[in-house]
């Protein structure tokens, strides 16, 4: 099926996020859109999927112009969309969220599960996927989550697929084989349309690439662009893509991490004899596919995790039962892995959000209560020092665009006296200018001797921040590497597998 | 009101508070960034928002509850019945009794609320105003309250119980002992206070702790308290008046009195003072110190709260010990200003429930509750002559109260009504 | 329809005819239609206002918050007397009366005397009090004698004196009874003080009818309900019930006042509030009004028992002469009734 | 609260199990001790005498079973020793970190049960029947207006108002059964009002985005305040034709209610009860198995997942309230056409938040819910029938009874509990 969009307007009150926007994408073809955080791509697919109604343009399937009320209109037409955030529920397992919407049904109306059990049996073997049906999807790890969403829109035919940023919580194998999938439904004769900032893998999949910023087309590119090429085009100007770092400066042994144990309030343990140790000035990332203990070792470290065994000392003070006030006043700085969860409250200022873990002492308070001049001066001088892209400092923070969320948070994080940095996927969802400044503070951190740990799930970035890599499966460590052990390598080791050749 | 507090939000939002399940953080809905063209400065923001036609939308809010009243009295009123029925015949006579009634009744309430014209000297004229302002003292002291638990997330639904708790304890004190006043009123407040203060600080231990529900235990410790206090009350020894077999105390003692603050001739107490000043501190808690920085953290975001070092179970302690102090506040308010005559189990008088309503059309903010208050204690206060007046039941006043709630609530719905344009998008 | 004569005004009329009194009753927490006190004390004060040819205003209150402001609001409408319903406004009735001591007050139920010096708190007042253990005492005696299970039983809306005192005479009436015959009758719902079965409240709802149903799961045959409408759960438990059940009202002869009950009803504790209120307002009406406290008994028919009406044929066909016996008994005083009021 | 625009599904929090070890809790350990201690001291210090007989049958039984007699103080003490057993037994799995089966709470709650009742009614006889088959009798508003919170919730719109619903039900019901002489109609004008409540609650919730608890706690309000007035301006001058709706009658089902003990307790109800049962089965199964049921929990747990698929979440949230709403309405028809033949004001008493602390005591479950109303409506006939057999606990404390139980098992036993997780949260596009 042919997908054409022909300029494609769309509002949201003054803000034009798509503007006259014109695409289209042939049977057989991957479309890669790229483009920086809120460029309008989400919004086009959303009026393509008939989520949002077009101001202007139209749609037209096969030479037919077609008019989307809803969601249910598109898919009707055959159009699948994999979305940036799954559409699936948590508590649903995988049959009933593929029947969703399209459900077969027995007498009045009960639902006829063995049938859609079947289906996403035939269509997992058809792909090679590995799904069961009756799995639970929020005991599902994302990747296999991705394959649900897959299914479920290859579930109702569709012709033409959309995958919006599919390759964000996934990890190297995981996007081969993504790649691989998307290969698979192309020869099959599916139209596809792929939304990713990940410049190697538009190159790798792409047929066509359109670029698009502030909701213009501002170009076409070819597959065989340079990352530098397109990075530029997509942000406007010219892009560094290394972080330039000097040797590190290692100095004593500052983290110590035994034999650390978490548990949960129901009795699984989700991290099993992890020892490791940071020096100051250095840099640790972890590595891993996301969901094997990297989010309990972060909260382990803060004081979050409630059953935790084993010892965490920073600079040789005992970490493991303290509470999370007695840690941050150790010293450690915290940048949670979901900002919007545990950074940031959305309805605070970006003033207050700068003094969320400052609630207790100085420089702040004064007697219980809030130096609010001083605050303000304060936040004043972050807003321009980490370039917060916002009107001014009251602005809501939940009102600001990821990237600066995000900046809020590092700001907030960086300017404490800090004996330790923990941040966990501290780029995520964050665009390219963006990561470019975050990465470039951390180094900034480490230099200064302090010790960082890094989780991240982007091989890209654990490779570009690193002085050594810990690479870690199923809440155990496989391996603590140097930061230049080649991509194959950690690849493999986060399967769970060791190559022998590795150094520790 | 604070830097915060007045960054343009949506209609609901502004509203404050979280739903009672609301057990989730609630930072997920603050996904889609929103640009926001223009730079939000106080002032400005409160001039926009009455040129946006937000103010307009709240006054034809209460012109609309007030008119779904009048139908009502309209409806049920006996001489517009019997015109109705020969309404083509002389249709005059159906329109003057609609008329007269609905204007009798409004007539009346502003006469019982404000200003009585048809008295000639003018404390007498101005007695309705210091009505007003006595009954809503209570309303204000428990919907800070009520309002302060919304700002942390917590749906406090027990201010019957705790007010019933603080009035015993106040009672007790006031006739109890025999000291001088300067010791005995600060006294007896403070034990009131305390005594609200703990009853909802058992809801607030029992969520930190075990996790329990803040809605099903308030509710449930209304009850319990209710029957706590008339097991008390009809016990000679604990607070049952010597001799007497009714479930009712001794009177205050004249030194535990809150003092008239007008003299004789008012009915207006030092109670109203008293919830003026919970107003001050609960708007310097909240917007001033740092205690009040964590508590509306909590509420906002529970888990950035958590990892940023505040410990959410303390908070929600501390806050329901204040809330309850708050509420116990209105308790005392009744039991040594307005009704001195001794404790009972009818102390509260539907106050633990109106001030949730209070703290709704408040916006959980302690000016707005502070409006809402005065609001509400017109009402009342009017709602009496009223009655006597016009003989129209004072539940008339329910549904206006709940409608003006509802109707500011949704400006657009008002609009609609109204066929404004709708709100220009910003 | 057809418009009436103009100017045919009976309003106008009727004002210009009336004197200046101006009769005002307050009704305490429960409302005028309780079928018990506020109403049979509102209905009284009607009907003199009625025979006066005056207009009776009448406010309820919701709360005992309301009870200053109701009676403030009286005093500013211009009443000269007023009705205040119940132990509750007491207090509140003393403060008014105090600050008003021109208008005549009537409370109903309460002695006005908050400080238990056993005077009254105000002059103006006139308190009206009931020795319905008196009358209940006699309920009780026919309870006994007509019972077939050998257990009556009585529940309560909330444990107040002016409920118990019902509870408590019909408990002595029937032990009396048992003691005086040697007949094995059991009362179930009361135990003296305040331990018995009560529904929480005065309202006609499940509570009231779980109540009663509970007390016929007990095996009672009599059962007598003491708090205005929560009878009512005692007709339905009844009637769930498929047993032959009597019912003693109270207040006014229920019999009358609600033909539903007239199949199950035995007989009523009469408690003269309609009458007494009547009496009070006339008194006041024609400026004759004097605040001595009035205590109705058996002896000034201020309290009785009501006529058995369809049960006439099934009680025993001594009963009627031996209740006479009982009632000379207790007005005579060799029969002692003990009630709150004694105190 | 608000979810502008597009959210992120709730994140996958899960990782992989590395191994699983068994959690201590001290909880039940804690809660039996304290109940044993409790029962025991009670029996120390007011001794019961004489015997304490069950009665397992009414008069009106075909068969009837047996009356148990015990002898109190030895009665009582055993099934104390029980308890005692019990909660060394659950120590002993505490220390041997496993948690304590089912059946030992069972089992627990059993014995404590008796052995209370024992010493309550000491020298008495329990109606065992009557105080199972009034449970039933004071929970049912409460199981309907249970049903419809759940229903809602499960929606995704929170039902605080409950109450309001049963309330105008239970109005209405008196209103149109009193002027048409017939309970069936004036049930249909109880589910009507109930749905019009409903239907003014999605009006603010889900069209103008009102924050839900505002406008169920309003609406609660604006009922009490307009069934009032027109109670005292309409149906109390007039009763005799606005406000005697007749009752329904109690129907026995055939041999069902003759078996011993179950047949008195269920199966002589009225046909109200009966559909409550319906009620509690049909949603039960409608809820989890068919294809309306996998929407409406669809649309509760992530509105925009439901709407990608083609549902349209807020019509199916107006009319899974709106049918929320006619049945808490049911419930209100139990007042006045069950109950007592006649409307009063506030006459639910606050039932209907009684029966939203079942909704998330029952973890939103429609028959966790019902049990947990259930319960509610034993622990307040449990309380009235010892108070007619003469229990030796002032009234009051008997009266609190209920509530003080509530708070014991939600703190105790539920802890926390996860709502549907978009609950309370409008749906807006754009
Ligand atoms: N529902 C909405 N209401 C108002 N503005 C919106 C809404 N959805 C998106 N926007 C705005 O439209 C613009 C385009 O957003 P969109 O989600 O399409 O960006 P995107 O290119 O997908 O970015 P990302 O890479 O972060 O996914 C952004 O400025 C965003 O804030
Ligand atoms: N981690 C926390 N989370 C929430 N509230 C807290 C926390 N720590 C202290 N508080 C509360 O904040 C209030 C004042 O705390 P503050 O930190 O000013 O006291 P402090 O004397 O500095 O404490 P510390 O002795 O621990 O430093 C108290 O009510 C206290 O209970
Ligand atoms: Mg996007
Ligand atoms: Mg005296």
């Amino acid at each position: 099926m042919k997908l054409v969009l022909r300029n494609i307007t769309k509002r949201f009150g003054s803000l034009v996020a798509n503007d006259r926007i014109s695409l289209e994408v042939a049977p057989g073809e991957v479309h890669c859109l790229l483009g920086e955080n809120g460029a309008g791509k989400s919004t086009l697919m959303n009026v393509l999927y008939g989520l949002y109604q077009a101001d202007e343009g139209e749609i037209v399937l096969d030479d037919e112009v077609q008019h989307f009320t809803g969601p249910g209109d598109a898919m009707a037409a055959g159009i699948g969309m994999v979305h940036q955030h799954f559409m699936l529920i948590p508590v649903f397992t995988v049959a009933e969220n593929v029947m969703l919407g399209n459900e077969s049904t027995g007498f009045a109306g009960t639902l006829d599960l063995d049938a859609a059990r079947a289906r996403v049996r035939e269509i997992s073997e058809r792909f090679g996927f590995h799904v069961d049906p009756d799995a639970l999807v929020e005991e599902l790890p994302v990747g296999v989550q991705q394959r649900v969403e897959i299914i479920k829109a290859l579930s109702r035919d569709a012709e033409v697929l959309v995958f919006d940023e599919p390759t964000a919580v996934l990890t190297p194998q995981e996007t081969d084989e993504l790649m691989e999938i998307m290969r698979q439904l192309k020869d099959a004769g599916k139209a596809i349309v792929f939304i990713t900032h990940k410049l190697r893998e538009v190159r790798e999949v792409a047929d066509k690439i359109t670029v698009i910023r502030l909701g213009k087309v501002v170009g076409e590119a070819e597959p065989t662009a340079t990352n530098a090429e397109l990075a530029s085009l997509m942000v406007g100007r010219p892009v560094e893509l290394v972080v330039h770092k000097d040797e590190p400066q290692l100095g004593d042994d500052a983290l110590v991490v035994k034999d650390l144990r978490v548990r949960d309030a129901l009795g699984h343990v989700h991290l099993d004899g992890i020892s490791f140790t940071i020096r100051a000035g250095e840099v640790l990332c972890v590595a891993g596919v996301q969901g094997n203990g990297q989010t309990e070792l972060t909260e382990a470290l803060l004081g979050l995790q409630e059953h935790v065994e084993g010892s965490i000392t920073l600079d040789g003070k005992q970490l493991v039962g303290r509470s999370v006030r007695q840690v941050l006043d150790a010293g450690v700085g915290f940048i949670p892995e979901d900002r919007q969860e545990d950074g940031l409250v959305g309805g605070f200022s970006i003033a207050e959000n700068l003094m969320l873990n400052r609630s207790f002492r100085s420089p702040f308070v004064r007697r219980g209560s809030l130096r609010m001049d001083a605050l303000e001066e304060f936040a004043k001088t972050k807003l321009q020092e980490y370039d917060v892209r916002a009107p001014d400092i009251y602005t809501h923070a939940g009102k600001l665009s990821g990237g600066n969320q995000q900046k809020v948070v590092v700001a907030r994080e960086l300017s404490r006296d800090l004996r330790l940095l923990v941040a966990a996927q501290p780029t995520r969802g964050v665009d390219v200018g963006s990561i470019e400044f975050i990465h470039k503070q951390v180094i900034a951190t480490r230099d200064r001797g302090v010790p960082v740990l890094v989780v991240s799930t982007e091989l890209d970035e654990v490779v570009a921040l690193a002085d050594r890599i810990m690479v870690v499966y199923r809440g155990h460590v496989v391996g603590i590497v140097p930061g230049d052990t080649p991509r194959e390598t950690l690849g493999l080791m986060m399967t769970g597998e060791r190559p022998k050749d590795v150094v520790a | 009101m604070s830097g915060t507090d007045e960054t343009p939000q949506t209609e609901a939002e502004k509203l404050g508070g979280a739903g009672p399940t609301d057990t989730r953080p609630t930072g997920t809905r603050t996904s889609a960034p929103e640009p926001e063209p223009e730079a939000p400065s106080r002032t400005h923001s409160m001039l926009r928002e009455i040129a946006s036609g937000n103010a307009l939308a709240g006054v034809l809010a209460v012109v609309l509850a007030i008119a779904v009243g009048s139908l009502m009295i309209a409806l049920t009123d006996e001489r517009v019945r019997d015109t109705a029925s020969y309404v083509f015949a002389r249709p005059g006579d159906f329109f003057t009794a609609t008329w007269d009634a609905v204007w009798g009744a409004y007539t009346a309430l502003f006469r019982g609320a404000v200003y009585n014209d048809r008295v000639d000297d003018f404390a007498t004229q101005i007695r309705p105003l210091t009505d007003t302002l006595k009954f809503a003292g209570p309303l204000i002291a428990a919907g800070l309250g009520v309002g302060l638990a919304f700002r942390a997330g917590l749906f406090n639904i027990g201010g019957r119980g705790q007010m019933l708790l603080a009035g015993a304890a106040a009672g007790w004190v006031a006739f109890a002992f025999d000291l001088p006043m300067v010791i005995h009123l600060p006294l007896a407040i403070l034990a009131g206070s305390l005594a609200g203060a703990l009853w909802a600080g058992i809801a607030g231990v029992l969520k930190a702790r075990t996790g329990a529900h803040e809605v099903i235990v308030t509710i449930m410790l209304n009850y319990v308290g209710f029957y706590l206090v008339f097991f008390m009350l009809s016990r000679q020894g604990l607070l049952q008046a010597p001799g007497s077999g009714n479930p009712k105390s001794s009177p205050a003692k004249e030194s535990a009195i809150l003092p008239d603050i007008l003299g004789e001739r008012f009915n207006l107490h030092l109670g109203f003072v008293l919830a003026l000043v919970a107003v001050a501190y609960v708007w310097w808690l909240l917007n001033r110190a740092t205690l009040g920085y964590r508590i509306r953290a909590v509420g906002e975001n529970p888990s950035a709260a958590r990892a940023a070092g505040i410990d959410v179970g303390r908070t929600y302690i501390v806050v329901m010990l204040i809330a309850g102090a708050l509420v116990g506040l209105a308790g005392t308010n009744q039991v040594l200003g307005t009704v001195t005559s001794g404790v009972t189990v009818d102390l509260d008088a539907g106050i633990g429930f109106d001030a949730i309503t209070v703290a709704l059309l408040g916006r959980s903010r302690p000016l707005g509750i502070l409006a809402a208050g005065l609001l509400f204690g017109a009402f009342k206060a009017g709602g009496f002559a009223m009655q006597a007046s016009e003989g129209i039941p004072v539940d008339i006043v329910l549904v206006v109260q709940s409608l003006i709630v509802l109707f500011i609530a949704a400006p657009p719905l008002v609009r609609a009504i109204f066929r404004l344009p709708a709100k220009e998008a910003k | 329809g057809d418009a009436p004569e103009e100017d045919s005004g009976s309003d106008s009329g009727s004002e210009a005819a009336a004197s200046d009194f101006k009769p005002c009753i307050v009704s305490d927490a429960g409302g005028f239609d309780d079928k018990s006190f506020n109403q049979l004390g509102f209905e009284g004060a009607q009907q003199a206002a009625d025979e006066l040819g005056v207009e009776l205003t009448p406010v309820e209150s919701n709360s005992e918050n309301d009870y200053a402001p109701n009676l403030e609001a009286l005093v500013a409408q211009g009443c000269n007397a007023i009705v205040t319903v119940g132990f509750a406004l007491s207090a509140a009735t003393v403060e008014s009366a105090n600050a008003n001591p021109d208008i005549d007050y009537i409370l109903i139920d309460d002695a006005a005397d908050n400080d238990f010096d056993g005077e009254k708190d105000a002059e103006n007042i006139k308190p009206l009090l009931y020795n319905t253990a008196q009358a209940a005492f006699l309920a009780g005696y026919a309870a006994a004698d007509y019972t077939k299970t050998g257990t009556v039983g009585t529940y309560g809306g909330q444990p107040y004196p002016t409920v118990t005192i019902f509870m408590d005479g019909f408990k002595q009436g029937a032990e009396y009874y048992a003691q005086e015959k040697g007949k094995d009758v059991e009362v179930i719902g009361f135990e003296g003080g305040e331990k018995g079965s009560f529904t929480g409240g005065f309202e006609a709802n499940e509570a009231a009818t779980s109540t009663a149903r509970r007390i016929l799961d007990q095996g009672a045959d009599v059962i007598l309900p003491v708090g205005g409408p929560i009878y009512q759960g005692a007709l339905t438990a009844i009637a769930d019930s498929g047993e032959d059940v009597a019912l003693i009202g109270t207040d006014a002869d229920v019999f009358e006042t609600d033909p539903n009950t007239q199949d199950v009803i035995m007989t009523s504790i009469l408690k003269g509030m309609k009458v007494s209120t009547y009496e009070a307002i006339m008194s006041a009406g024609n400026d004759e009004f004097d605040s001595e406290a009035y205590i109705g008994t058996l002896e000034n028919d201020g309290v009785g028992l009501a006529p058995f009406h369809n049960f006439e044929s099934k009680v025993s066909d001594s009963l009627t002469g031996e209740l006479d016996e009982v009632k000379a008994g207790i007005i005579d005083g060799s029969i002692e009734v003990k009630s709150y009021l004694d105190q | 609260m608000t979810t502008p625009g597009l959210s992120p599904a709730p994140a996958p929090t899960s990782a992989p199990v590395v191994d699983t070890v068994a959690v201590r809790s001290l909880k039940t350990p804690v809660i039996f001790g304290v109940l044993t201690l409790g029962l025991a001291l009670i029996l120390l210090l007011e001794a019961p005498s004489g015997d304490t007989t069950f009665r397992l049958a009414v008069s009106t039984d075909f068969a009837s079973l047996p009356e148990l007699t015990v002898p109190a103080a030895a009665g009582a003490w055993t099934l104390t020793a029980v308890c005692a057993l019990l909660t060394a037994e659950s120590v002993r799995r505490y220390l041997a970190r496993r948690t304590s089966p089912i059946w030992v709470l069972v089992v627990f709650a059993v014995a404590w049960m008796a052995g209370f009742l024992t010493w309550a009614a000491a020298g008495e006889t329990v109606p065992v029947v009557g105080l199972l088959a009034g449970s039933i009798a004071l929970s049912v508003p409460l199981v309907f207006g249970a049903l419809g919170g759940v229903l809602g919730e499960r929606a995704g719109v929170v039902n605080i108002a409950i109450d309001g619903q049963l309330l105008f039900g239970a109005f209405a019901a008196a209103l149109l059964g009193s002027l048409t002489g017939s309970p069936w109609v004036g049930l249909i004008a109880a589910m009507v009002a109930g749905a019009l409540v409903a239907l003014v609650l999605g009006l603010f919730a889900i069209t103008y985005f009102v924050d839900q608890v505002i406008v169920g706690v309003v609406l609660n309000v604006l009922v009490i305040g307009l069934t009032s007035f027109l109670f005292s301006q309409v149906l109390a001058p007039n009763a005799a034709t606005l406000n005697t709706p007749p009752r329904f009658p109690r129907i026995p089902i055939p041999v069902l209610g003759d078996i011993p003990l179950v047949g008195p307790v269920f199966f002589r109800q009225t046909a109200v009860v009966y559909l409550l049962y319906i009620a509690v089965a049909v949603v039960a199964f409608a809820l989890y198995r068919t294809r309306w049921g996998l929407r409406v929990r669809a649309v509760g747990e992530h509105p925009l997942a439901a709407d990608t698929v083609g549902i349209k979440v807020n019509r199916t949230r107006y009319r899974t309230i709106l049918l929320a709403g006619a049945v808490a309405g049911m419930g209100g028809a139990f007042y006045t056409l069950v109950s007592v033949p006649q409307f009063n004001r506030e006459m639910t008493g606050g039932a209907g938040y009684i029966a939203l602390a079942a909704v998330i005591f029952g973890k939103w479950d429609p028959i966790r819910a019902t049990l947990a109303a259930l319960l509610f409506g034993f622990a307040s006939n449990l309380q009235g029938v010892l108070a007619v057999i003469g229990s030796p606990v002032p009234s009051q404390f008997m009266l609190m009874l209920p509530y003080v139980i509530t708070i014991f098992a939600v703190a105790g036993l539920v802890g926390r509990s996860r709502p549907p997780a978009a609950d309370g949260v409008p749906y807006r596009k754009e």
